[in-house]
């Protein structure tokens, strides 16, 4: 049995140690850009009538006059310590902070996930019957809605459906477990702005996925036997195409938590991506450490279910 | 006051463009509706302020005044308490004035502060004498402006020099609730508020909304009570159902910095030129996409009891212009400038309309940077990069003080151009040392009399503040700059009947 | 072997032709194939690489890819395929026609549990419920020489050596009970050794079943010997077609006996020269107008190159070839 | 670990024939003929031909006002002329003209940016691919941590720091590519080197340079060239993201996202203006996406063939 | 230990005691295993054995082709009077003129963004030959092909059909006039009618050359026309070496005699008989002590999963590593029918 765990075992640790090493690399290039910005919190506390002195002095006292690595290192030993701190201006516990916003991004980028899974079903139908009507239009639809960026999405659909039709609001939220059906309410329209992309882009993967597979030597056997084409897409052509629909899902959710950004501030909703945004802009030097750490620890995980997935979907993968 | 028709209880949100960074009373900076102060005020109620005529008004304080511009006297309410329940009392402002003057506080208004905090005196409880080392008749609108907020000293006390630790405990009209960094404020009404009934509502919030458009549409959906802005952004949206428009009447300039100490703009001529090749109508269009715009004629506005038509600045002739390049050109001194601004929407259409007009005459050049907003500052009044440097938002100019001094005194702070004129400082200091109005205006006279000699700043518009609002918005008294005051807010069942 | 007297032909074509376009025209993948094949009986089809084996495979079994344009008659059990719907002739091919493809590594979905491939046809052919086809199988797979069949039903192919894998086709080949098996270069991928186990156990599911079976092999020691009747393709053409031994031994289209005379035979001394056939193939998207062998014949006539050999019968009344100069018949030595 | 951020459209095959791929990948390599290409994808390919043509040559449109300088009154509507067909700007600009101009500041980003990357990404992928180890294990160190940090969000406060400049967005941007490039011809070079014509050179005596210059390089061409309209798509997207979010190229410069940001702020007033620069980078972008597309198809068909 | 005997006294190659072994994922594989060999000038050596039984991995390893990085090998590898193993990498670039290599798969052996001029010049190119000279042995190592060289010099690989592919492989050889060619099954991809052709070149080449070959295939028809002399794999060891007569007319070891049995042969007269024979292939990764064939061996004894057989000289000559060597004729062999 022991024996059995070892690879196992080694190829979680490896995981782990590539996921460590990425962590600390992005969360160093986070405090040494961050050092970087122009101005400083103590500038945006002070305001505009501080003198330059005053700016130097608050900075001693915040610590930002150290050199990068050793407020790198102080914070990597508040990190060990448990101790992520508070935000900088509100003095409100970062974890709670970063959690509770993270669950807003968690819920739009899900949601937003989910609906982009109907480009599967889609993509099985068009990939099996290439090159006719429907496909041809599905894929110039899904080509067009890949070319438009998100923050012309955001921008056309804020203005279409909140402020011309006003259908939906135009910002604000409400929290799930307080109020779902306003959550709903107002989750609407980002998801809808982050999904359009999200759609296409996997059902463009899966049509791909789906037309690579149908060619396979065992799908010709599947055929050459008379097994019925729905009976062949679900059964012998589903499966194999999932780990590269799994990849852009792990891509997916990584895009819409970088992504979401542009969504968030736009529509004010309060994720992390609006956070960075603003922590970015006021300083919050140990905010922009917690999200970016978030980020990053969430991209490993992703990454490793990921590769969990493959290993439960294709025999032959033996995590390694 | 129009609360005829108030109502008690309720919520309103208020949008604002940007969260606050400290809730330290001594740190405060832009007057300007959603700006922080607005946010500080709920909880700490404004000292005294300058009310819409420009005049000095009790706020938690009854009265401040003066005779001679010299000594003044601060008339505190009785029986006002903090919400922890210490009293807001003598002891409690001069301990607060005190901490701003101590340079280890850093307060922007500390060498204002510490140039008069050895002349206050505590007559009793609620009486504050202020003996000013020179006269200075604006005394308690600088006062209002840059160091207004009074905050429980206990509070203060607890936290020690760690700015962040300091609780928000005031005897504003407000109690503070909760802030989600960079999301919302929230506040609930103070009970024990000293003018009762008010504040009407139960409960305010201000949301933090980044997008021009976003807040718009929320405000015109419901779902905030109010934003600042200006019409031309508000467009057909202000005639929406259930929305309206309320303009705060403070008038205010637009105006750029030319450098004085280094470049082109130290010759006269090219200030000059500059006055004449642009036209500020047509400016004001480009900048704000609205037209109508009234050109200042100098510093003072009509509005304004200052206001002098005999010295006005140059105004829009091309052909002068042009004449002033070319012999710029010929002297070996080209008009080759650096526009510095921020890089916000409105600033990007101005400067790039400057660049447009500028480069279709001869021997012109101009190169634009647009810098982080946090960087202006620092790039033009530190270091003084730049040839004209354009600030956004209007300064409120007719009130005289302490903007105007700020701008033009030898070493202002807001002075970035380092305009610097023996005259000017002279003018200047004579119009604060007397209470006497016609000595005043003969003073400011002068001074729009040097404006128009000097050019030391390039004014091209001015302009009201503007709010767009629900109409179940009720009980607008703006303060400073058009800060709002809270305890008068209130929201109506239906659409509140016009005021 | 000799038909037995109640044998029918459960597969034939007639005058199949399959037509391709291409970025160069139209290819003529195969042109004019007839053959019937009787009950019981096995059919080599041999050719070089591109001679359109496989075509002929997938066009009769209807899995031909997209744009290809069969036309000609092609009967199976005495039905005539092309006058079935899609799915109707798919079900009669998938319960009637057992498949084993080139390449085992590929031809079993790797994602699902070979005892699920093995069953499925029977489940969607034959209606068996999931004990049923399970235990059939099972047995199939014993039947077929893997050990411990009850374990390896719920295995992945990947756990599967080549030739296991090839094995597992064959069993899933039988789940319906066909009556004809097709194997296209089922052993082209494996070792020699295994090889020849593979073809002994086709060839004895062949006797056992009493199916019919087609040998699709470009090594003419493959079919030698296991089958019935060949056929030999040269570019998308019938040039031979006969009793197996007939053709070996008495070859009379000059292709076919020069490919028999180009390969290294194990009764050869070392560096033997071997006789070469020079040139290439032909351009399907060019044709030459007469024998399409003609540009590499020795002994190729102008007429050779003008009209194409119609196919003639030799002294066996079955054995036919289409060459207007055939190799003399040498006398029957057995 | 997994590969994190690898395209999923691009998978390299352990059997292409090479040549195949290249004389397809790259049509004008050997005609200028785009085999097999839909309407579409002929089109796009034009399109992408005319906007080079236009970067490079805008200057020379004959009718076509500056960029700079007004053409009419302030937000004036569209009308049927050269300069009005997307009307004027907040402050009078002919749109038309701002965004040809516009093209030219995208594509001289699109240009610079990926010669960065690819040169970057193609030196580190090769190295990576042909010894493996410790290299191989540091490239997909740096890949994988590119690829989780939100990029759009560092390329801002990267821009931040030295101010809205060209420079930096060119070369942040670029950055951030590398990784997508060096695992492509990470990729690239690990089939390559499992093919027996790598084994031949050296066989031949062929150095480890001359075989990775050589025989390997030019065969990594077809492969990066499938990934890089997608990737020139991505980099239109995020520049158009930061000059949107006012952290893009400096103001007096035409950008499609600064336009688009500008036109934002009027759009209750004036929402047709706001059509014509979105027209212009959604069409690039699906013009880039079509041939990347197409590129990676052929590829992958070639692959498949083979 | 000698295990083989060559056909002349000049010995050009001699292989000595090679063992190599892969790792992969933590776990060795022994892919070859103490081989011992020799070739003479002029000879050639075949090289037969099932899929894996270490034909390439032999090859390569003489020509120091393997993967460093996951590779070990062992054992002595001496061409004329140098040890190529022992080479610096330097040393061995100049040692290539003399021993080369053509692969199986034609196409994939040719860059395909070379033409067909630099492709075949490319050796001389590394061996920094000038052009001048360059020029004439390209073109003389084309004609030896049976090409012209202006009339295929600028075209690509992708324009030839595999046996020409095979042809230009061999001119590519040929052009830095080499000793020695390691041919790794060359004709496996071609078709019967072409794969004529380029044995019969091979052949003549070897003769007018006095070229030494290692011919590697699976295909013991073909083995035995090209090769002086037979070496059988079976799992990265030799378990039978000899000349060709010996190995097929009397194979001692009864792998020799499955692999004999099983190749299709073109005999109209016989019906085969199926057999319900069925192998078990031991894993290579877990060997087991003592003979690897003996879980196939219809001949195996308790000795055999004891001792790992050692090579011996049979009966008639060839050396064979077999506990129960046979000794009589190879069934079948006699009745071969004559076209
Ligand atoms: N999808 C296709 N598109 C166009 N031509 C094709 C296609 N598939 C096969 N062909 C052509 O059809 C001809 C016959 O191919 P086929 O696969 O039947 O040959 P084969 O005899 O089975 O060869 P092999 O021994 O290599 O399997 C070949 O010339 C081939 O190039
Ligand atoms: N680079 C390598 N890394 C790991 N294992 C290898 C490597 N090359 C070969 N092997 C393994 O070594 C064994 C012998 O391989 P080799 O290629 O020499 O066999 P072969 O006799 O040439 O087989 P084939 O007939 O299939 O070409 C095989 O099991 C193979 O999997
Ligand atoms: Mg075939
Ligand atoms: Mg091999």
């Amino acid at each position: 049995m022991l024996t059995n765990a070892m690879p196992y075992i080694r190829a979680i640790s490896t995981r782990l140690i590539t996921g460590i090493l990425v962590f600390l690399l992005v969360t160093f290039s986070a405090t040494a850009l961050s050092s970087l910005a122009p101005g400083s919190a103590a500038q945006l506390i002070l305001g505009d009538y501080a003198t330059p002195e005053q700016i130097a002095a608050l900075n001693t006292q915040y610590g930002y006059d150290l050199p990068v690595w050793q407020r790198y290192l102080s914070w990597l030993g508040d990190l060990l310590r448990g101790d992520l701190g508070v935000t900088l201006f509100s003095q409100q516990p970062i974890l709670g902070v970063v959690l509770e916003r993270a669950a807003v991004t968690f819920e739009i980028a899900f949601l937003a996930m989910a609906v982009s899974l109907i480009g599967i079903p889609v993509a099985m139908y068009t990939a099996s019957h290439p090159n006719k009507l429907t496909d041809k239009v599905m894929r110039s639809i899904s080509t067009v809605l890949l070319a438009v960026p998100t923050f012309v999405i955001v921008v056309l659909f804020s203005y279409l459906f909140a402020m011309v039709l006003r259908w939906f609001p135009a910002t604000g939220w409400a929290k799930l477990t307080e109020n779902p059906v306003a959550n709903l309410w107002y989750v609407a329209l980002p998801v809808l702005c982050l999904s359009l992309h999200q759609t296409a882009y996997l059902y463009r993967v899966a049509r791909n996925e789906f037309v690579t597979t149908l060619q396979e030597d065992y799908i010709a056997v599947a055929r050459a036997r008379g097994l019925p084409l729905s009976y062949i897409l679900f059964n012998h052509a589903l499966r194999p195409a999932m780990p590269q629909i799994l990849t852009v899902m792990g891509l997916s959710l990584t895009y819409m938590l970088a992504g979401s950004f542009v969504v968030e501030s736009y529509f004010a909703v309060p994720g992390i991506g609006w956070t960075i945004l603003s922590a970015v802009k006021s300083h919050d030097i140990p905010l922009v450490q917690a999200i970016l750490s978030l980020t990053v620890v969430i991209f490993v995980i992703v990454f490793m279910l990921v590769d969990l997935g493959y290993a439960l979907i294709d025999p032959r993968v033996k995590v390694s | 006051q129009a609360d005829e028709q108030a109502v008690s209880g309720g919520e309103m949100t208020i949008i604002a463009g940007s969260d606050i960074k400290s809730w330290d009373p001594a740190i405060t900076s832009g007057t300007f509706p959603g700006g922080p102060m607005d946010q500080l005020d709920a909880v700490y109620g404004f000292l005294v302020y300058v009310d819409l005529e420009g005049k000095v008004q009790g706020g938690m304080a009854e009265s401040l005044t003066s005779d001679d511009a010299t000594v003044w006297t601060l008339k505190l309410r009785p029986d006002v308490k903090f919400t922890d329940g210490n009293p807001y009392d003598a002891e409690a402002v001069v301990y607060n004035w005190k901490r701003a003057a101590n340079p280890d506080t850093l307060a922007p208004a500390q060498p204002f502060v510490s140039s008069w905090i050895d002349g206050v005196k505590i007559i009793d409880p609620l009486t504050i004498e202020i003996t000013l080392p020179t006269p200075n008749r604006n005394f308690g609108s600088t006062l209002a402006q840059s160091s207004p907020f009074v905050a429980s000293p206990a509070a203060l006390e607890a936290a020690g020099t760690d700015k962040a630790a300091i609780k928000p405990v005031g005897a504003g009209a407000f109690l503070f609730e909760s802030w989600d960094q960079g999301i919302s404020l929230s506040f609930k009404r103070n009970p024990d508020y000293w003018d009762q009934p008010r504040p009407y509502l139960d409960t305010l919030k201000f949301a933090i909304i980044p997008e021009t458009n976003s807040r718009i549409s929320t405000v015109v959906q419901g779902g905030a009570q109010m934003m600042a802005g200006y019409p031309y952004q508000f467009g057909a949206n202000a005639e929406a159902p259930s929305v309206t428009t309320h303009e705060i009447p403070i008038p205010g300039l637009y105006r750029a910095y030319f450098n004085q100490v280094a470049g082109t703009f130290t010759d006269h001529r090219a200030r000059e030129a500059f006055y004449h090749a642009v036209d500020p109508a047509r400016l004001m269009q480009a900048y704000t996409q609205l037209e109508g715009y009234v050109t200042p004629t100098n510093y003072f506005t009509q509005a304004s009891p200052y206001y002098d038509p005999a010295d006005v600045l140059p105004t829009y002739d091309p052909a002068k212009a042009q004449e002033l390049f070319d012999a710029l050109a010929a002297d070996g001194k080209p008009f080759k400038i650096k526009l510095v601004s921020y890089s916000n929407s409105d600033l990007k259409r101005l400067t790039s309309y400057l660049q447009q007009v500028l480069t279709a005459y001869e021997n012109v050049e101009v190169e634009v940077e647009l810098v982080d907003q946090a960087m202006l500052k620092p790039q033009c009044q530190t270091q003084v990069n730049f040839d004209l440097c354009i600030d956004g938002g209007v300064l409120v100019a007719n009130g005289a003080e302490p903007i105007i001094s700020n701008m033009l005194k030898t070493g202002g702070v807001d002075n970035w151009g380092q305009y610097s004129s023996e005259a000017m400082d002279g003018f200047l200091n004579a119009a604060n040392a007397t209470m006497d109005q016609t000595e005043v205006k003969a003073a400011y006279a002068n001074v729009q009399k040097v404006v128009a000699e000097d050019l030391p700043l390039y004014i091209f518009g001015s302009e009201t503040r503007f709010l767009l609002l629900r109409d179940n918005t009720g009980g607008i008294v703006p303060s400073n700059g058009g800060i709002l005051q809270k305890q008068y807010l209130y929201v109506c069942e239906d659409a509140c009947a016009a005021e | 072997m000799d038909a037995t007297p109640a044998s029918h032909p459960i597969l034939s074509c007639k005058a199949m032709t399959c037509e391709m376009d291409s970025v160069s025209g139209p290819l003529q993948i195969l042109q004019d194939i007839n053959f019937s094949l009787d009950t019981r009986r096995a059919l080599g089809i041999v050719g070089e690489s591109g001679a359109g084996k496989s075509m002929l495979i997938k066009a009769i079994m209807g899995i031909a890819p997209r744009g290809l344009r069969t036309k000609g008659r092609i009967e199976l059990d005495g039905q005539d395929l092309s006058a079935l719907k899609p799915k109707q002739r798919a079900k009669l091919i998938g319960r009637k026609v057992g498949i084993v493809f080139q390449n085992p590594m590929s031809s079993l979905n790797p994602f699902v549990q070979i005892g699920r491939q093995i069953e499925e046809a029977g489940c969607i052919h034959l209606g068996m419920s999931k004990a049923e086809a399970r235990s059939r199988a099972i047995e199939l797979l014993s039947f077929v020489g893997l050990p411990d069949p009850e374990d390896c039903y719920n295995y992945y192919p990947h756990q599967f050596s080549g030739g296991m894998k090839q094995r597992i086709m064959i069993a899933a080949a039988l789940i319906c009970q066909p009556d004809l098996l097709i194997a296209d270069e089922a052993t082209t991928a494996l070792d020699v050794t295994v090889q020849k186990e593979v073809l002994d156990l086709l060839q004895t599911i062949q006797a056992q079943r009493q199916m019919s079976m087609i040998l699709v092999s470009h090594n003419l020691g493959v079919v030698a010997g296991r089958t019935d009747e060949i056929l030999v393709l040269y570019g998308g053409n019938v040039v031979e077609y006969g009793p197996t031994s007939e053709v070996f031994r008495n070859p009379r289209h000059r292709y076919t006996e020069a490919l028999l005379s180009a390969m290294p035979a194990m009764d050869q001394p070392a560096h033997t020269r071997l006789r070469t056939i020079p040139g290439q193939p032909p351009n399907l998207a060019n044709r030459p107008a007469g024998c399409p062998f003609a540009p590499r014949c020795p002994s190729a006539q102008a007429k050779c190159h003008e009209v194409m050999p119609a196919m003639s019968a030799g002294v066996h009344p079955s054995h036919r070839f289409a060459c207007h100069f055939p190799l003399a018949e040498i006398a029957h030595v057995q | 670990m997994t590969d994190i951020g690898n395209s999923p459209a691009f998978k390299p095959g352990p059997n292409a024939k090479l040549g195949d791929i290249v004389r397809h990948a790259m049509p004008w390599s050997s005609k200028m003929k785009l085999p097999g290409a839909t309407p579409f994808e002929f089109l796009a390919a034009i399109f992408l031909v005319l906007l080079v043509l236009v970067a490079l040559f805008v200057d020379f449109i004959p009718g076509l006002v500056s960029p700079k300088l007004p053409y009419g009154d302030f937000s004036q509507l569209p009308e049927w002329s050269l300069n009005g067909l997307f009307g004027t700007d907040d402050i009078g600009r002919s749109i038309f003209s701002r965004v040809l101009y516009g093209a030219r500041t995208s594509m001289m980003i699109v240009a610079v940016s990926t010669t960065i990357a690819l040169v970057s990404g193609l030196l580190l992928g090769m190295l990576a691919g042909y010894y493996r180890g410790i290299f191989e294990r540091a490239v997909d160190l740096f890949a994988n941590a590119l690829a989780a940090m939100p990029s759009t969000l560092v390329v801002l406060a990267f821009v931040a720091v030295t101010g809205p400049s060209v420079v930096t967005i060119i070369v942040v941007l670029g950055i951030f590519d590398i990784g997508t490039y060096a695992r492509v011809a990470k990729a690239g070079v690990i089939s390559q080197s499992n093919r027996d014509y790598v084994l031949a050179a050296r066989a031949m005596g062929a150095t480890d340079s001359r075989v990775l210059l050589k025989e390997i390089l030019p065969n990594l061409i077809p492969a990066l060239t499938a990934v890089m309209p997608t990737l020139m798509a991505g980099l239109i997207i995020t520049e158009g993201s930061l000059s949107f979010l006012g952290y893009g190229i400096p103001a007096p410069a035409p950008s499609w996202g600064g336009m688009i940001a500008s036109s934002t702020d009027l759009l209750s007033r004036f929402p047709v203006l706001i059509v014509g620069p979105i027209l212009a980078i959604v069409l690039t972008v699906y013009a880039f996406n079509t041939i990347g597309d197409y590129l990676a198809q052929r590829l992958n068909n070639r692959e498949r063939e083979s | 230990m000698s295990s083989d005997i060559a056909l002349n006294d000049e010995i050009i190659l001699e292989v000595r005691n090679l063992s190599v072994s892969f790792s992969r994922g933590g776990k060795e594989m022994k892919a070859v295993d103490d081989v011992s060999f020799s070739v003479a000038a002029g000879e050639t050596l075949g090289l037969v054995g099932e899929s894996g039984s270490g034909k390439t991995t032999i090859g390569r390893a003489i020509l120091r082709l393997l993967p460093d990085a996951n590779t070990k090998s062992e054992g002595a590898v001496r061409y004329k009077k140098t040890y190529l193993n022992t080479l610096s990498s330097t040393d061995m670039r100049h040692m290539r003129d003399r021993l080369q290599m053509i692969f199986q798969d034609p196409l994939s052996s040719f860059n395909p963004r070379r033409n067909v001029e630099d492709i075949v010049a490319e050796g001389l190119v590394i061996q920094g030959k000038p052009a001048s000279e360059r020029k004439s042995r390209v073109e003389a190592a084309l004609s030896a092909v049976g090409f012209d060289l202006a009339t295929v010099a600028g075209r690509k690989p992708h324009q030839f059909s595999g046996g020409q592919c095979q042809r230009i492989a061999i001119a590519r050889s040929l052009a830095v006039e080499p000793e020695l060619i390691v041919c790794d099954e060359p004709v496996a991809s071609l078709d019967v009618s072409v794969q004529a052709q380029v044995i019969n070149l091979l052949q003549d080449i070897r003769e007018n050359r006095n070229l030494a070959l290692i011919f590697i295939s699976h295909d013991l028809a073909v083995v035995k026309n090209v090769s002086d002399r037979v070496a059988v794999l079976y799992m990265g060891r030799i378990v039978e070496i000899g000349t060709g007569p010996q190995i097929y007319e009397r194979p001692a070891h009864p792998y020799t005699r499955t692999l004999l049995e099983a190749v299709p042969v073109v005999d109209a007269t016989r019906k085969i008989e199926p057999d319900g024979k069925r192998t078990v292939m031991p894993s290579r990764n877990r060997p087991q002590g003592g003979c690897a064939f003996r879980s196939r061996c219809p001949r195996a004894t308790q000795i055999c999963a004891e001792t790992v057989p050692a090579v011996t000289p049979a009966p008639r000559g060839q050396m064979v590593a077999c506990h129960h060597p046979h000794d009589e004729p190879a069934p079948g062999m006699a009745v071969r029918t004559q076209r």
